[in-house]
């Protein structure tokens, strides 16, 4: 019962020295002596990797309980089906496209990382391109409420424009909460501390949005 | 300072206590309250929810939105000067407003802007005391037996309709008012305004729920003016 | 004994300055204990407030001197009226369940003990750590405010039932403002715990040292990982719950209130919403969460048995299934909480077979504690003596459970003292135990001084039986159908049964008063205690390796390489001891056990 | 140390069942046509329950006892014979067949206040909770009960079902009381109705527990055996009167509840 495997073999890797006054870099801080992006490719540890998982889960669990929400709510009788502002198909148009631009940095940033390019503009442009657009969306969000408030349709109004205004807005914080981690990545890829993982990580989140975004789109504008 | 002078403050004083003060030359005005057409039905309140209070009315008390006298008069009305007096600060006295046997007493408390308000608790259950306010603050205040009085006061004239929740039977009101000139019409109807200096008034009748009269009067002198409100009620 | 390996992945430098040590520090270890020194601060809000209502519930006119200065409206002369009882109570409750239960056995003892006990130097999101701690900080300061305003905290109850909770200052005094800062209070609260959640979940599956398998985790590490994945879930959706009910009361929305309620004569304003809405969203958070206090409290006692039986448990794949399954069912049984809410009949017969099922895992469980102690060399001291009195509270407590798992029972029993009786003892006095017991354990550890192993073994005695004589009585009275949440008790069938509330009162306020002891012990050892070495109980998980208190980086720069599960006890070595460690690559000559 | 553990367990245990055992704390007795079923579940489920919580805490005592080190011991540590799969498989085994049984048979008691219908001739009264009381409503010779008007609701006038005998004629001969009587022996269709907020319906004697939900009307029935009066009382935390909302339930012979009910109608 009491599990005793055999030591497994340990391999030394090359390791700058921590035994200094202290200050060590790694993880969400590495300096490397040469502020050199392969560098730290190399020495980086692995970050966590499951964790950007973990946090789309708690998402989900978060939305899916507006939903099953909005579901209850839709039974009652004072439900009333209102038409969704056009702006919204040409801002989750926006989303999908930020989505593409990002795939393209992630690819640029590879390649630059392998030596295969050594020009570090492109990667750069192609992420504020994915900030850009990411902003549109957001303002077209923005303009989507405008609409509905010419409507007459504002957060009490009927249930459905309830849900419609706190989904927005919800899904607007995370998005904002997508953008900030894009600045972040372009700032490390300016100051070569950047780690793939890190770069990952954003990438997966914000693709994640798009799809969120579709899920919530569709459950607002089909009848259930 | 010469004696010119002294006679001048002399008759001013004097007319400043004649207009104020309850001297000769201030009129009163009195009168009736009736009703017209049928007054809703007086239920009797069932307190066997409430055995401690129950047992303080052998016969069942019924509601008081109505009370009736004989020869069509009625009472808890307040009337009062709604124009042509001053507002006045309010006066020393303590308006008492008691729980008694899960009732209020009185029905139809009337007191002035800024008087002091006490509500004191009789029963041997606790009470909440839940003045449902719109202009002034509103407040819910639950009143354990054996506590001491709640003191409060209002800065703005209003009706306002007092609740207990714990005892949902238990209704009354505060009347609100800016001038110590007003009345509540006892159970013959009969109310009386003294100590009117001469002027022209507006006289208002307010009954529970929102029922509401005015009269103008004039008063010149020392006369006693008769005003009556007659109100129309509806069975329900 | 030790050996290096790769560079661990260092997260933060050492702290600088006294602000990074001390406040905002990424080090989960000074973390950790923030979190404990809150929930210990909070908990001794939370026993004050019982205290009153005790004296309240005995005594019900009363006057508790010094009451009226605390609150003119909520005493008037010193006696409780009957709203700032239930105000109390639901602050009680609050306070209770998420800053003490949540946080001391999940958030301060995982935090400092997860990552040293997997072999990493800090979490892998030091500062979402920090966040988690602030942010649960300041909800904790929004809740007390609730206290300060005109019409004083919430008297909904922590469950907060709509329509009450949703229709505003009209349904009684706190239900305005009160109850827009408790589910404010609590929104906050979801977030510090998601960002703990995660930090959690990432330590175990990425943070592991060399050698350290999953199978090699010891088992409160295994249970801080599956009360984070439920923490995960089930705060990811209390926190939409109160964001719902926030907007119906400040944005005149009508999610959880119907149309045609009538309050004071007047007609409330809303239509349309669902009542049992909020009751289905809460309790698929609710009852989580009582498991999410119970289970870490679960872990922390096998860890401290085996390690003073000087054995392993018979099983402790068995204890982690159970724990799993545990946690797993907790999803599908929140319903029994609403078998008379209303709920269609069917679907409580529906919640009520899973509900009955969650007393397997927890039998296994207890069996196995049981038969492990045989045949062991038990080690009495404080925490061995709270960890047995954990089992003890852990049946009287469960047990109960037989009854309120079936909806015809509850027909009876819902919302009586017995259901009140049940939840203390198997949560929260069980729970408290598990604190007890991890306190005693790893102070050493953690302030690098031992406690007073006589003032604790009081502590112990007094709170034991004590505990026993507040929470036993309460399953009388419910039997006797003494419905909860009374601020006195009026009713013909329940005024022969005050008595028994005086004894209780009498009973809580020993009790309570017996927890002074500890905390002159917990305060009075943190600076006069003896020097503690190493490895005092002679353990074997990674936290007993480095000295006592650990430094910043926890193994010195180097990672420990980790050969042993945690279970490595009565066995035979060339050394003597009776155990291994699990970075000794030493192997044992062979085990003593059978005979 | 342990061994006194040991016995303070023991002790504490045969302590906390003894007033279960001499029922010293008793749920009133039953009233009601369906309550035997409930009142036989929960004895079975003491017994079982009571059982297994001794079982635990003297087993737990015994093996404290038997087993906290004695300074002297230098001993091996020994395994409970039959490890931990004995024990797995008695919990699974058990305990399984053992909550099975009970939820089998607890369903039966709940399918027989639940799942059936109430008779065709069952005595409808409508019960209206609100903070903080229990007011109920009779059909009157009609049979039918007035539609209710929540704007109307106003307890200074004793309107407190929102009733309107202007407009509708079922309205005037609707009987509203603030206590409830019911003829012994008669199947007795409450229709459940919430003014304000959640309430419950708890009569213990009759074995009867039933939320009020706002906005949804439920409805429970049940038949009374036995001529007294009992108390309703509120299990769901509605406010601060909570405490102190309650009803009295009166069972009456019929000729009794006739004229019970002659008497109220007069009082309209």
């Amino acid at each position: 019962m009491a599990t005793t495997l055999p030591p497994p073999k340990i391999e030394i890797l090359p390791v700058p020295d921590r035994s200094g006054n202290g200050h060590v870099g790694g993880g969400q801080n590495l300096i490397p002596d040469v502020a050199n992006l392969r560098v730290a490719q190399q020495y980086s540890p692995p970050a966590s990797s499951s964790a950007i998982w973990v946090g789309i889960a708690a998402i989900c669990m978060s939305f899916a309980a507006f939903t099953s929400a909005l579901i209850v709510r839709q039974a009652s009788n004072d439900w009333r089906h209102i038409t969704l502002p056009s702006v919204l198909f040409l801002s989750t148009l926006l989303l999908l496209a930020s989505s593409v631009t990002l795939e393209v940095a992630r690819r640029r940033v590879a390649s630059y990382m392998l030596g295969a390019d050594s020009n570090i503009a492109s990667p750069r442009l192609w992420l504020y391109l994915t900030l850009g657009l990411g902003l549109l969306f957001v303002a077209g969000q923005y303009m989507a409420w405008l609409q509905l408030r010419s409507q007459g349709l504002y957060l009490a109004t009927n249930p459905n424009s309830s849900f419609f205004y706190v989904f927005t807005a919800l899904h607007a914080l995370h998005v904002l909460g997508g953008l900030a981690g894009l600045l972040r990545a372009i700032r490390k890829l300016g100051n070569a501390t950047l780690r793939r993982s890190t770069l990952n990580a954003t990438a997966i989140y914000w693709h994640f949005m798009g799809v969120l975004w579709i899920y919530l789109f569709l459950l607002l504008w089909l009848k259930i | 300072m010469t004696l010119k002078h002294i006679c001048l403050a002399a008759a001013a004083t004097l007319a400043v206590v004649t207009m104020t003060a309850a001297g000769p030359g201030s009129g009163t005005i009195s009168g009736k309250i009736t009703y017209e057409g049928t007054p809703a039905k007086q239920k009797p309140i069932d307190m066997s929810k409430e055995p401690s209070c129950a047992a303080k009315h052998p016969t069942p008390i019924t509601t008081e939105t109505v009370v009736t006298g004989p020869g069509n008069t009625l009472e808890n009305v307040v009337v009062y000067i709604s124009a042509g007096a001053p507002d006045e600060a309010a006066p020393s006295t303590t308006a008492d407003f008691d729980q008694k046997g899960c009732q209020y007493v009185p029905h139809m408390l009337a007191f002035q802007v800024g008087q002091e308000l006490k509500i004191a608790n009789d029963d041997q259950t606790s009470h909440n005391i839940h003045p449902l306010a719109k202009i002034n603050r509103e407040w819910n205040k639950s009143q354990p037996p054996g506590t001491p009085p709640i003191i409060d006061k209002y800065d703005k004239a209003e009706m306002i309709h007092v609740k207990c929740n714990i005892h949902p039977w238990m209704s009354g009101t505060f009347a609100v008012l800016k001038n110590s000139h007003y009345a509540v019409s006892d159970k013959d109807g009969n109310f009386k305004l003294p100590n009117l200096p001469p002027g022209k008034y507006t006289v208002t009748a307010w009954h529970e729920p929102d029922q509401e009269m005015t009269q103008d009067v004039v008063i010149s002198g020392g006369e006693n003016k008769t005003v009556s409100f007659v109100f129309k009620l509806k069975p329900y | 004994m030790h050996e290096t390996s790769a560079a661990p992945a260092v997260v933060h430098g050492p702290p600088t300055t006294f602000l990074s040590k001390h406040v905002f520090s990424l080090d989960h270890k000074v973390i950790g204990l923030q979190y404990y020194t809150l929930a210990l601060f909070a908990v001794v809000v939370g026993m004050v407030l019982s205290w009153l209502m005790r004296i309240h519930l005995g005594w019900t006119n009363a006057a508790i001197p010094g009451l009226q200065a605390l609150s003119p409206n909520g005493a008037p002369g010193g006696v409780m009226t009957p709203e700032y009882y239930l105000q109390l109570m639901t602050m009680h409750a609050t306070i209770m369940v998420f800053f003490v239960l949540t946080t001391a056995p999940f958030a301060a003892f995982g935090n400092y003990f997860l990552p040293i006990q997997v072999g990493a130097e800090d979490m892998p999101f030091p500062h979402f750590n920090m966040m988690s701690f602030w942010t649960t900080f300041t909800a904790f300061l929004i809740l007390v405010t609730a206290f300060f305003v005109p019409d004083g905290p919430p008297l909904a109850g922590w469950t907060s039932y709509a329509p009450l909770s949703a229709i505003g200052k009209d349904a009684g005094p706190g239900q305005g403002t009160g109850q827009v800062i408790w589910a404010a209070a609590l929104g906050v609260f979801c977030i510090g715990q998601l960002l703990g959640s995660l930090n959690f979940i990432s330590t175990v599956l990425d943070m592991r040292t060399k050698g350290m398998t999953l199978s090699r985790l010891p088992v409160t590490c295994w249970a801080w990982f599956i009360t984070s994945c439920m923490g995960l879930t089930a705060f990811a959706v209390l926190m939409p719950a109160t964001i719902l009910l926030i907007l119906d009361h400040v944005a005149g929305t009508s999610f959880f209130v119907p149309s045609g309620l009538v309050l004071n004569d007047q007609l409330v304003p809303h239509s349309g919403g669902s009542t049992l809405l909020w009751q289905h969203l809460f309790w698929f958070f609710g009852h989580p969460e009582v498991y999410i206090a119970i289970i870490p409290g679960m872990g922390i006692v096998t860890h401290v048995l085996i390690t003073n039986m000087r054995r392993p448990m018979l099983s402790m794949k068995a204890i982690l299934y159970s724990m799993w399954a545990l946690a797993f069912l907790s999803y599908m049984v929140y319903g029994h909480h609403m078998f008379v809410s209303g709920m269609n009949p069917f679907s409580s017969l529906v919640f009520s077979f899973p509900t009955l099922m969650i007393t397997i895992p927890s039998t296994v469980v207890v069996l196995i504690w049981i038969g492990s102690l045989y045949g062991s060399k038990l080690r009495i001291n404080t925490a061995s003596l709270f960890a047995l009195g954990f089992i003890s509270m852990f049946v009287s407590g469960g047990v109960s459970g037989f009854f309120l798992a079936q909806p015809s029972i509850d027909i009876m029993l819902h919302a009586t003292y017995f259901v009140v009786g049940h939840f203390h003892m198997v949560m929260g006095v069980a729970a408290m135990f598990g604190i007890f017991s991890g306190t005693y354990f790893w102070f050493p550890k953690m302030t690098g001084h031992m406690m007073n192993e006589t003032i604790g073994r009081i502590h112990f005695w007094l709170t034991f039986i004590g505990t026993y004589c507040i929470f036993m009585p309460f399953h009388y009275l419910g039997w006797a159908g003494n419905v909860r949440r009374y601020a006195a008790f009026t009713d013909d069938f329940l005024k022969p049964l005050i008595p028994v509330h005086q004894f209780i009162t009498i009973a809580a306020l020993f009790t309570g008063a017996v927890q002074l002891l500890f905390l002159y012990n917990l305060i009075h050892s943190r600076f006069r205690g003896p020097a503690a070495p190493a490895n005092p109980w002679e353990g074997t998980s990674l936290e007993w390796i480095m000295p006592s208190p650990p430094p910043w980086n926890n193994f010195g720069g180097k990672d420990p390489v980790v050969y042993h599960d945690a279970d490595q006890y009565g066995v035979k070595t060339a050394s003597g001891a009776d155990y291994i460690m699990q970075n000794s690559p030493e192997q044992a000559l062979a085990t003593s056990e059978g005979d | 140390m342990g061994k006194l553990l040991a016995v303070t367990i023991i002790i504490i245990a045969i302590a906390s069942a003894v007033p279960f055992i001499l029922h010293t704390w008793e749920p009133p007795a039953d009233i009601s046509t369906h309550g035997g079923l409930i009142d036989e579940q929960m004895s079975d489920t003491m017994i079982e329950a009571g059982v297994s919580f001794l079982a635990a805490q003297i087993l737990l005592g015994i093996f404290i006892w038997q087993f906290s080190k004695k300074p002297s011991d230098t001993g091996k540590v020994k395994t409970f014979p039959g490890g931990a799969k004995g024990l797995v498989i008695a919990a699974i085994v058990l305990v399984g067949v053992e909550v099975l049984a009970l939820g089998a048979f607890g369903s039966k008691a709940w399918a027989a206040v639940y799942f059936t219908p109430p008779a065709p001739d069952a005595m409808p009264v409508q019960v209206q909770a609100g903070q903080f009381a229990f007011y109920f409503r009779y059909p009157g010779p009609d049979g039918k009960f007035g539609p209710i008007h929540p704007e109307m609701i106003n307890e200074g006038n004793q309107n407190l079902f929102g009733l309107d005998p202007a407009n509708d004629v079922e309205s005037r001969d609707d009987i509203v009381t603030a206590e409830m009587a019911i003829p012994v022996n008669k199947e007795v269709h409450l229709l459940m109705h919430a003014k304000d907020v959640s309430h419950s319906f708890y009569v213990p004697a009759l074995r009867i527990h039933q939320d009020f939900v706002p906005g949804l009307d439920l409805s429970v029935h049940f038949t009374a055996t036995k001529v007294g009066q009992y108390e309703i009382v509120c299990s769901q935390l509605c406010g601060l009167g909570h405490y102190n909302m309650r009803a009295y339930l009166k069972v009456l012979s019929q000729q009794d509840f006739d004229d019970w009910l002659k008497k109220q109608q007069a009082a309209q």
